[in-house]
């Protein structure tokens, strides 16, 4: 038997499996070097980029929670025209697939960034992060509202020819209509889930463990709300999904296949184990070979009734 | 280049009330390691704990392929490392960090440590008296069993002092007190220093009073060990608007010039 | 020194101690008899109450994830005529506080169900279950929408004299919206958070593991969206607060008193560790030694900034 | 009464490719063990995993205080418990569940067994046996390795017949095959059985054709165990517009008539 092919193609972003990392999990690639084959991955989700450089939150950042963890980085950055001077011509030369998760304030951050990052050669993707809060409208994140969703992804799509992915975020009453939303102003791809918004105290301090008092709980612990809103979406829209949330094995990449996504993005996973990726793109090979499927596309959303 | 291996477990024995020394196998990165540098370790199997835990390490035998760790039982993860039995394996990723500068060694130094801080020293000391410098150390400890490195500190051609909170051994109070003797005391060209953060703040004036250059290593929380994820910033003094900059304790320390770390109020 | 006071006063709501056990998990209550000593308890939670009696759904009901575990009952419950004449004689008599889970579909039944749970005795509180799907409403849960959430909260305090609870659902956008809205609408206690929604795929045979595809996750997975939620929540409204959520041992409970709990209710925990509210009271009352409090009040929100 | 309590591991033993024999020191709850009841097993400590597993009494040493468990290593929870040594302390919660109805106990008895579910059958036989019935046992499993309690049967006076499904040893094929053989050439008056679901689905037509009462201990996921929760619950038949009622495999269960058991499609 010939062996399965791995190779995706969402909605123009073709990668050679569908296996990513997270962005902020796995900073530029390089990061990881030493661990992982990175010409095998199917893409990077880079780091959050935005327009200045950003210091980022003070410490303590991150905080371990029951098979999770928080984090509040802050998007430490060092904006958008060191990564495209500095770090894309190192990293351009990888077989995987740049993709630049992007973060602002306002839209016409947004539309800046578009514009910037459509320029150099060796980007595959924009990823865009709707999870920040809007400064203009006082803080309330774009993602939680669908007006305020699409209108940052339509100053995304009509500011650059390449494949745009639209990031939800789970803290929302209701993913579908953000997914619907995006769709409608021009998303290729729809990636999901961004953390969920948790906390923890010390109780000998009696305070907030986080500098930033709230932090984005990720890891295992939130896989079943991923899966769920995946399973959602898949049934919302029509747009290819790249799915992520808890994913620590190859197991937890098929479960995200089944419930509707065509990729999956690897995060958490790769602090506690760094070659996570490697064993993932081989057990997602593996299962099909078992399952006697050709292509990856065969089981994506076989879970859906 | 840092590897993920698995180190077989050749003793995992408890040395005091809390703490415990620990040797693993390790021969694949023995040449590469320096003293100061860390391994990101994967106490136990499964979820819980999700996150690896970064611990010096404080001895390297390079002709046995042998490193050796020296751990404080503290929360989830430790405790669950202080269960793991010779025979088992144990999956670690290192050598991390950048370990101690000894590019421009001085002939005189003062080495100090607090706590289970002291577990680095021990590499760099050996390292050091190899090096046939005239070396000065200092460890503090809450009391008289917990005072760490005693045995090989004895034995070496070192001039070994210690303090003591309770007073059981050595100077009585904090070893940055003892510091401040030794300090009006002796003559030093260098200080290396690792140990709880309030002991590293306490150590700065005193030591930049005396214009002698120093290294610390420090402790942040760490995610990834990689460089990749920002968890385990620290503040360095920059030229920018803000005055600092965040530097990754993985990558670009954890060892750090004293004269350039911001410590918080 | 005197042993510090446990007993707390929520708005009416008079407990012994802060740890009462969470609707769904706790039975009525003499399910725990061998394992607990149930007059030592603060109050119970009994299951979710209907007017009529509910088969629930299909099996398997529960699945296990992280550090959590999904959950379908579908509401199976006896019926609250049922629970009036057969199941509150046989608990009146325990010095804990009975507090009764009601669940319902339409604003009438709501209605209904506070009238009939109030003419009997032994009764301590009614708690509103508002995560239920407004079956009028096309199912759109009771729970994300202010405006339907004071509807519910109204129908039931203007029919009842005893202590309200609401309880909110944390698959929200903006919980701190709903609670404010239901304070105006005359709640007098808050308890939150009701699961998260979630599923789980078996790989094996690619379908969900729940008969009914999505569930409700609990468990210490939780514990750091539920601890976030008591912490906004408690800066929001002037209402006393019983938090819930992941509390597995008195360190988490303390950790939502800090948060801004009044009161904690324990869940998932029993199944774990059927004795745990025992440690649980016991180890409270150590903490507020140990920190020289003479009251439980003394801790309540200390970790707000 | 059941309790929550502490049990001393007093063997831990792998029988086969899969299966493992667990011994307990619980003289507290010994004196209330029925047969077919089951305890609730905190496998290991910590969140990982969360629940607690039920597993059946095999036997039940009344003059030791000893409990022996009989398990599959299935996920998880079962791949700790194989890691659990002697001397260590295993939580349970129990003894729970109803157990077999021996009240009318009839002369003639079959008991089917089919995998890991002949484990609590085991205790039955015993009992069985001291009260002088006329006992005939199937056991059923995939190969000759995983045939469970041969031994054991063996030495008991009872008629003891095996089904395999790759015919390594007695019938070749289903262990349901084998009933159908023995109901043809025997007559029975009652019946035990435990096993997969679709075993005892199957043997459900079989055995009402006969007119034979028969009991079946079912496998449910359980959260509480003490009927707390109404996750374990099994479709009953009753007069109600429905015609079913869920009743609870922890309390009601896990041993129900056939007759009243609806298995789904
Ligand atoms: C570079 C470096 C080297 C270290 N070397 C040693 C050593 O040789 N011996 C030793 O005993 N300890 C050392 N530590 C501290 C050690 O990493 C922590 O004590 C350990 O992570 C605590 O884990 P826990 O599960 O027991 O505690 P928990 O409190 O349960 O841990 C919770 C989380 O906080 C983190 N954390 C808690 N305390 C610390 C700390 N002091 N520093 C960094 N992260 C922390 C943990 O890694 C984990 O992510 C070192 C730390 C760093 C950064
Ligand atoms: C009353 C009763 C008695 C039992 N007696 C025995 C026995 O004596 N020996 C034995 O080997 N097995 C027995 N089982 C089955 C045993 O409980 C499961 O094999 C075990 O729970 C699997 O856990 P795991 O962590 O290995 O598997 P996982 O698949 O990781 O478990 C995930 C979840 O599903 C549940 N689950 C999985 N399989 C089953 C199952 N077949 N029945 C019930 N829950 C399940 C688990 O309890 C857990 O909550 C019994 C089950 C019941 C209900
Ligand atoms: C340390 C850390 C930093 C992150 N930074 C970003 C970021 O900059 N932009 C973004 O869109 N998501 C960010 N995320 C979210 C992840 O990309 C991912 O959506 C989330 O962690 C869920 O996946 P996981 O459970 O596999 O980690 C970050 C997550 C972590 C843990
Ligand atoms: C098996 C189960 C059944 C539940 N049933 C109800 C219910 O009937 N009504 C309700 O308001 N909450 C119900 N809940 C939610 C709990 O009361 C609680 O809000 C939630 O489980 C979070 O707490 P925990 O993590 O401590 O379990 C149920 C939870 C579980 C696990
Ligand atoms: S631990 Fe991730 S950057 Fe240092
Ligand atoms: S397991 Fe909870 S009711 Fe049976």
């Amino acid at each position: 038997m010939s062996k399965p092919d791995l190779a995706v193609d969402l909605n123009g972003l073709e990668l050679n499996n569908p296996v990513v990392t997270a962005s902020g999990t796995f900073g530029f690639g390089e990061e990881y070097e030493d661990y992982v084959d990175l010409d095998r991955l199917g893409g990077v989700m880079v780091k959050g980029t935005t327009l200045k450089p950003k210091q980022g939150n003070p410490t303590p950042r991150i905080a371990e929670t029951p098979a999770g963890m928080l984090n509040a980085i802050g998007l430490q950055n060092p904006g958008v025209e060191y990564f495209i001077d500095e770090i894309l011509p190192k990293i351009r030369d990888y077989e995987f697939q740049t993709i630049v998760n992007m973060s602002a304030n306002t839209v016409e951050e947004y539309q800046e960034l578009a514009e910037k990052l459509s320029q150099p050669e060796g980007i595959a993707a924009l990823e865009v992060n709707i999870s920040c809060p809007n400064v203009k409208k006082g803080g309330l994140a774009f993602g939680t509202e669908p007006k305020m969703a699409a209108g940052v992804v339509k100053a995304v799509t009509e500011n650059t020819d390449l494949p745009v992915i639209t990031k939800l975020s789970p803290n929302v009453t209701d993913i579908t209509e953000i997914a619907q939303a995006v769709e409608e102003a021009g998303s290729d791809i729809i990636s999901l889930i961004n953390t969920l918004v948790g906390m923890k105290i010390d109780i000998d301090t009696q305070e907030p463990i986080l500098a930033n008092t709230i932090g984005g709980l990720s890891g295992p612990a939130i896989r079943p709300v991923a899966v769920k809103m995946v399973y959602q979406v898949a049934q919302a829209v029509d747009l290819p999904l790249i799915g992520m949330g808890g994913i620590m094995n190859s197991r937890d990449a098929v479960e995200f296949l089944l419930a509707g996504a065509s990729a999956v993005s690897v995060g958490t996973a790769n602090f506690s184990n760094p070659g996570v990726t490697m064993e993932i793109i081989d057990g997602i090979e593996e299962y099909l070979s078992e399952y006697g499927c050709d292509s990856v596309e065969e089981i994506v959303g076989k879970a859906i009734k | 280049m840092s590897r993920q291996i698995n180190g077989d477990i050749l003793a995992n024995e408890r040395i005091n009330e809390s703490d415990y020394r620990l040797v693993l196998s390790l021969p694949e990165i023995i040449d590469e390691v320096k003293p100061g540098q860390f391994l990101h370790v994967k106490c136990g199997p499964g979820v819980d704990p999700l996150l690896r835990r970064p611990l010096s390490i404080h001895q390297c035998n390079r002709d046995k392929g042998e490193i050796v760790l020296l751990y404080r039982v503290f929360g989830r993860g430790t405790e669950l490392l202080a269960t793991r039995e010779v025979g088992e394996e144990l999956d670690i990723m290192g050598p991390l960090g950048n370990g101690f500068d000894l590019t421009e060694l001085k002939e005189k130094i003062l080495v100090v440590g607090g706590g289970i801080g002291s577990a680095p020293l021990m590499a760099l000391i050996e390292r050091l008296v190899k090096l046939n410098k005239e070396v000065t150390v200092l460890i503090g400890a809450q009391n008289k069993e917990q005072l760490l490195c005693q045995d090989e500190l004895t034995d070496l051609p070192v001039d070994f002092k210690t303090a003591t909170n309770d007073g059981s051994a050595g100077y009585e109070g904090y070893v940055t007190g003892l510091l401040e003797q030794e300090l009006e005391a002796n003559e030093y060209e260098q200080i290396f220093a690792c140990g709880p953060t309030p002991m590293l703040k306490a150590m700065q004036p005193l030591v930049s009073k005396k214009n002698i250059e120093m290294q610390l290593s420090l402790e942040e929380r760490m995610g990834c060990g990689t460089g990749a994820c920002l968890s385990c910033v620290c503040k360095v003094k920059v030229e920018n608007e803000e005055g600092f900059e965040y530097r990754k304790a993985c990558t670009d320390g954890p060892v750090f010039k004293a004269s350039e770390v911001i410590f918080d109020e």
